[in-house]
């Protein structure tokens, strides 16, 4: 038995933390936060380029890293803590996972190695309107190699230099990989509940598309695979997440008194943040159990990845507005950290699929494992 | 057991909608929030109580003898009810007009009722309070505020927070300490300030929703003469309970979208079959009456002479953490959708977004959760006090 | 607007209450309770009927006092606060009710009188498994005036002189008045979670019994009625159990010292206790709307007896549980009364429908209603 | 990431197993609980344990000296899961030697050990801990239980209660009060008890789940030798404290039906369409894995030679909650017929019944949600204890 990271992970952690926590600071987050005209966060994001951290999981052969996807989540979990404003996870959770599963030879060698230097940004392009995607509802078409129709949100969609589309496709549905500097697309950042990361309606009116892999119709089947993996990843960018509101509640408990002792003395407060940290052990526990049905290719894939996602949004969605809550008035100003990571908690809970669609998909895999 | 108005109610009330029918347009159902120019609202509002006071429907309970109707509490949640089935611009006066005021007729010299009781009513005086500090806020006695006296004058230096309304106040009730060696309640007084002295500087905070609407306020060697101190120094936590306790009757007015807004939401979306949203929308039903319901029951009690007591704390418990969730809900019902916040985008959608970043406001203001608990539990159930180690020990020893 | 009990119904609830402190304490509770051969408090029976409560909501010309339905509402409050272990609710709250809504004019003159009076105990046999009832799962049948099947549990069903039988009959349901002392009748009590009140098994081998009312296959909407009026009952019967058991929890905080003082001066005690208290308002504001709906014959009914029941289900299984727990390990010991309420809240909130199935009665009304 | 054994992990696992099959039967997984008399039980489980001892497995981390294996935590971690796996009659040891055995090998004389360690790890004399009473029960330092000296012997008088296992308990451990004139951590003291005294007489508690499995101890002017006193006197909190931490690790064994019992039950039923029992279906399987899996890292703490810290206090708070969640649902997802407690009528449903009136206890039995929470609060994350009003009163002045 050996649950937990291996040294060798513990020491990326250790340095990835080191270097998010000194390059960025809620400074970094916020010039993105107040800046209508500034979609991410520059410097930080070359950086993270530099390291190569892109590639972690991408072989070696393909201009990776090699390391892992153990190493990926390691990596996610840091990202989350530190609300880091950068298109990393469109790009490495969903975009180039997309591509290393599905994508032919010619387009893992045409896309990975320049995913994982950062030249090219991927995205994913699927939500056309309220509720989850589904085959029957999609309006975006794709046929003889063009993709039309509107996509909104698509996160860091105007960031990004592709992005994977989910569109109709005959009487199924395809991805289709698009490049977002070619004819036909257009895009408009739009107004989110989450101003520290980018979002993007963008129109595509008879943009040039390449099939993802080599077989029509199968876009929903890779959808599901996709967003099962990216769910594992963004599990730990939300546990990261919610970790760093509990240690935030935490502080400010011990510090802030009331009535002439630190409000954490009191059993309101100290039973909150219990809760808290149950819910975010429950959390990282199924987190880790996710890793390791990732990192082994498990048959257990799909009940780890929507238990790990059930219980991650619940807990950085109750870390976050009790944390908020914990701070008092405090927590209710603009220049306290706290709103932004109840802003995160609320894009990563809904971004990959809201929390009601994973449980019925865990129920769904329980259902078939226990039939079996 | 009736919803029925009794005789007396019933033509208190028929007066009371001929007046509003008069004199405003009723409220468009459809047309959400309108998109107000504060200055342009702030002159309706000022206009609009002048003609309230005009038809004697000013502050009701208050004696005729200080300009209001001499009617009694019910008339008020009668007023109330069908004065906000119109677009009446009232949010300017509800905390001078409900708090302070009273306050000093409560504690002021002849000389401040006439001066201020008449101006504040008419609505050509807005009045806030100040009592919240940073450091200061579930324990308000702990704020450090202070006021030093100096020959006729006290001089006040120090920070309020979270004012409503300080930006259009004219006077305000500010909390101070004058007495930092006494035990953290036994030192404070209260004071009438003038809120356009140059001393007294108004910033907007920047909330985590996002919007602008309370204040902090610096004070920077502010004078006040003797004359209005508001009574006894030492004496001032007397004087802000009865501020609190003047709080008048909630009344009607949900917070933002409720079960019906989410059920409408989910019928146009499609998803009213979805069996786990079928169960919380009962959830939420349920507790939306529960607190409709007791309301009612406090107003009979109201209606029958009697006080309704603090039962009714029960209400921001229940209402901000149902809107907290309601609105949580609508946007996961959305899914990657239900990110976006932009009005345009989303119009349906956005009353939602926008009150989910409402709601963590609403849990603290007025009272955070834990504190409505606590007040609930010794004052409605008799449960003991928790251990308040600072109850004995002088301010300055803290 | 009055929304409140009248003084003169106000004046019954105290004398009720006086009474029953009196004559229901907890020793006559318990010796039902231990007594396996005791099916409920004879003496008690004995008085209460003689006070006339069961023809409380009877009219005067069927033997009833010809009070209404908010003095029902109010003695259910008192039965409720002292969990009397007497056959009240079966008789009064169903089959008094049943029989008032769809008997014919003979029906009313042979069974009002005799109920009100306490000659004849009536009981609703509906069950016949897990689940609730519905027609198409009904085994138990209904023709040429003779009734065949099980039905179990019966509350009450051990007791009773009379049950209303919900039987299949052709292609529908109906609901047959059947004598329990007829031939082809069995009954055989058995053991449930709450010994407090009886329960039996009761088989029918073409036991002789008669139609309600006179119109066939029309038995699950009757049903549905009775279940409507009984709901709005017994909510007020859980709402005075639930009432109780905070008393409970409050005079136990108030005496029981840990560390020094009362724990009911920590604040996991008195949260707990104040969301109780909230609980049981909600509670009790929807009782009182289920009443003046109940009492008015109001369109709202379906509504406010789905919302009562919601309401008080929840409230009394959250009050007596954390009545428990407030009481520690006294609370779980068979001595103390805890465990009492406890059972009679888990009795109470699945014998007329659980609340599962009054949630979704909640919104198909409130679709109903929106629609129209 | 693995969950694979290391390989010595392996080695003492096929061990393990191997010893378990030559002596035990596999737990027959559809059988339900075995109808068992406690005295054939009893019987079985102290041979079982000479067995145990013989084959090296009775204390596998105990130092070969005093008769264990000289293992590791994680040994015994493994030696408990396969264990579990049979029909293994462990029950009537695990309080006397997981904590009152190790409490009088740490502050024993030598004679003790000699006289009391090997009997108990064969089998032949079982402990139980006596320390909660009817007013000490959250806050255990504040028994009434007295011991006075009289020559060489202490007297005691007193009552305990929840004491697992005193019916067939040959000796126990008692904490006692002997200085009532020091605050109340300060004057206790622990004493190893010989519960066939005439004097200790063991009452069953009827519980509210029906069942008797606990007892009240009553002591009337027993006495004990100050030779079995165990650590100074006035020393009995820090004696305790001992006993409390060698709680073992706590090994598997959900305490009642879990989420695959009612998915199993809902399935056989045909509710399995139930949107708002899918949705909770989804929490109580994501709680029960975050439960199991967190033990798996504590689990890999130990096998790393590391030692996990009081984050296993969040078992209990999940799983008591749940239990009672579980099981409540279960009975009304039966409706009416959810009452039925007969397990001849209804042997689908009575597991769910029977441990709806169990999971009260649990949730109070071992410690408190409440102090539980407060534990996690203050050890795990390191907020202030909450005020302790007794802290520095003499025990009699309280």
């Amino acid at each position: 038995m050996d649950f937990d990271f291996s040294d060798d992970q513990k020491f990326l952690r250790d340095e990835a933390r080191k270097f998010l926590e000194a390059q960025c600071t809620s400074a970094v987050v916020r010039n993105v936060l107040d800046n209508d005209d500034v979609s991410h966060a520059e410097d930080l994001w070359k950086q993270v380029k530099e390291m190569g951290w892109l590639g972690a999981a991408i072989p070696e052969e393909h201009g990776g890293l090699g390391l892992g996807m153990l190493e990926m989540c390691v990596i996610a979990e840091e990202l989350g803590r530190v609300l880091a404003p950068i298109p990393f996870s469109s790009s490495a959770f969903y975009f180039a996972e997309a591509i290393k599963q599905f994508g032919t030879d010619a387009q893992k060698s045409a896309y990975l190695p320049k995913i994982a230097s950062g030249e090219f940004v991927g995205c994913l392009a699927t939500s056309e309107g309220p509720g989850d995607s589904d085959a029957a509802k999609l309006k975006t078409g794709f046929s003889s190699g063009k993709v039309s129709g509107t996509k909104l949100p698509v996160t860091d969609g105007d960031i990004a230099t592709h992005a994977l589309v989910l569109a109709k496709d005959g009487s199924g549905a395809s991805m289709a990989i698009v490049a977002l500097d070619a004819d036909g697309v257009t895009r408009t950042p739009i107004q989110t509940l989450e101003p520290t990361r980018s979002h993007a309606e963008i129109v595509f009116d008879g943009a040039a598309a390449e099939l993802l892999g080599n077989e029509v119709g199968n876009g929903m089947t890779q959808l599901d695979s996709i967003l099962n993996r990216a769910a594992i990843l963004v599990a730990f960018e939300q546990v990261g997440g919610a970790s760093r509101c509990l240690e935030m509640a935490i502080e400010y408990a011990n510090e802030r008194q009331a009535f002439g002792r630190p409000i954490g003395g009191y059993q309101a407060i100290k039973h909150k943040l219990a809760d808290m940290y149950v819910k975010n052990e429950v959390a990282r526990s199924n987190a880790y159990y996710g890793a390791w049905a990732l990192s082994t290719d498990a048959a257990e894939l799909p009940e780890a990845a929507a238990a790990a996602r059930v219980a991650a949004s619940e807990a950085f969605w109750f870390a976050s507005k009790e944390n908020i809550q914990t701070h008092g008035g405090m927590g209710f100003t603009w220049e306290v950290d706290c709103h932004l990571y109840y802003r995160r908690a609320k894009l990563l809970s809904v971004q990959a699929g809201a929390p009601g669609v994973w449980k019925e998909k865990l129920v769904t895999a329980l259902e078939r494992k226990n039939a079996a | 057991m009736n919803f029925d108005d009794t005789e007396d109610e019933a033509k208190f009330r028929a007066e009371a909608v001929a007046f509003l029918e008069k004199n405003l347009e009723k409220k468009d159902a459809g047309a959400g929030r309108a998109d107000r120019s504060r200055d342009d609202f702030l002159t309706r509002a000022k206009a609009w109580q002048k003609t309230k006071a005009a038809g004697g429907f000013a502050q009701i309970t208050w004696p005729k003898a200080i300009g209001g109707r001499g009617g009694t509490p019910i008339q008020q949640v009668i007023w109330n009810q069908e004065e906000s089935k119109f677009d009446a611009p009232t949010s300017p006066f509800a905390i001078g007009l409900g708090m302070c005021v009273p306050t000093v007729i409560a504690f002021g010299s002849d000389e401040h009722k006439q001066r201020f009781v008449p101006k504040a009513l008419v609505g050509d005086e807005i009045w806030c309070q100040l009592f919240s500090e940073p450091a200061a806020g579930s324990d308000v006695a702990g704020l450090k505020t202070k006021a030093v006296k100096d020959g006729d004058d006290w001089v006040i230096n120090g920070q309020k927070v979270w004012t409503t309304g300080a930006q259009f106040s004219d006077y305000g009730i500010v909390l101070t300490r004058t007495d930092p060696d006494v035990p953290k309640h036994k030192g404070l007084t209260m004071f009438i300030v003038n809120m356009k002295d140059p001393g007294v500087e108004v910033r907007p905070i920047h909330q985590a929703s996002g919007g602008r609407e309370f204040n902090e306020v610096y004070f920077t060697d502010v004078r006040i003469p003797d004359s209005d101190r508001l009574g006894d120094p030492g004496q001032g936590w007397k004087v802000a309970l009865v501020t609190l306790m003047n709080e008048r009757l909630a009344v009607g007015g949900s917070p933002g979208p409720d079960w019906k807004e989410i059920m409408g939401y989910a019928r146009d979306a499609g998803t009213m079959s979805d069996g786990a949203f079928r169960a919380k929308l009962a959830d939420w039903y349920v507790a939306a009456q529960g607190y409709k319901l007791t309301k009612f029951r406090s107003q009979t009690a109201l209606s029958k002479g009697e006080t309704p007591g603090p039962e009714n704390s029960i209400g921001k418990v229940i209402t901000a953490n149902h809107l907290q969730d309601i609105c949580n809900s609508a946007v996961e019902m959305q899914d990657h959708y239900g990110i976006i916040s932009d009005r345009d985008k989303a119009p349906a959608e956005a009353i939602f977004q926008e009150s989910l970043m409402w709601a963590p406001g609403l849990r603290i203001a007025g009272g955070t959760d834990e504190i409505l608990k606590n007040i609930i539990a010794e004052r409605v159930l008799g449960l003991p006090q928790d251990v308040r180690v600072d109850k004995d020990k002088a301010f300055s020893e803290m």
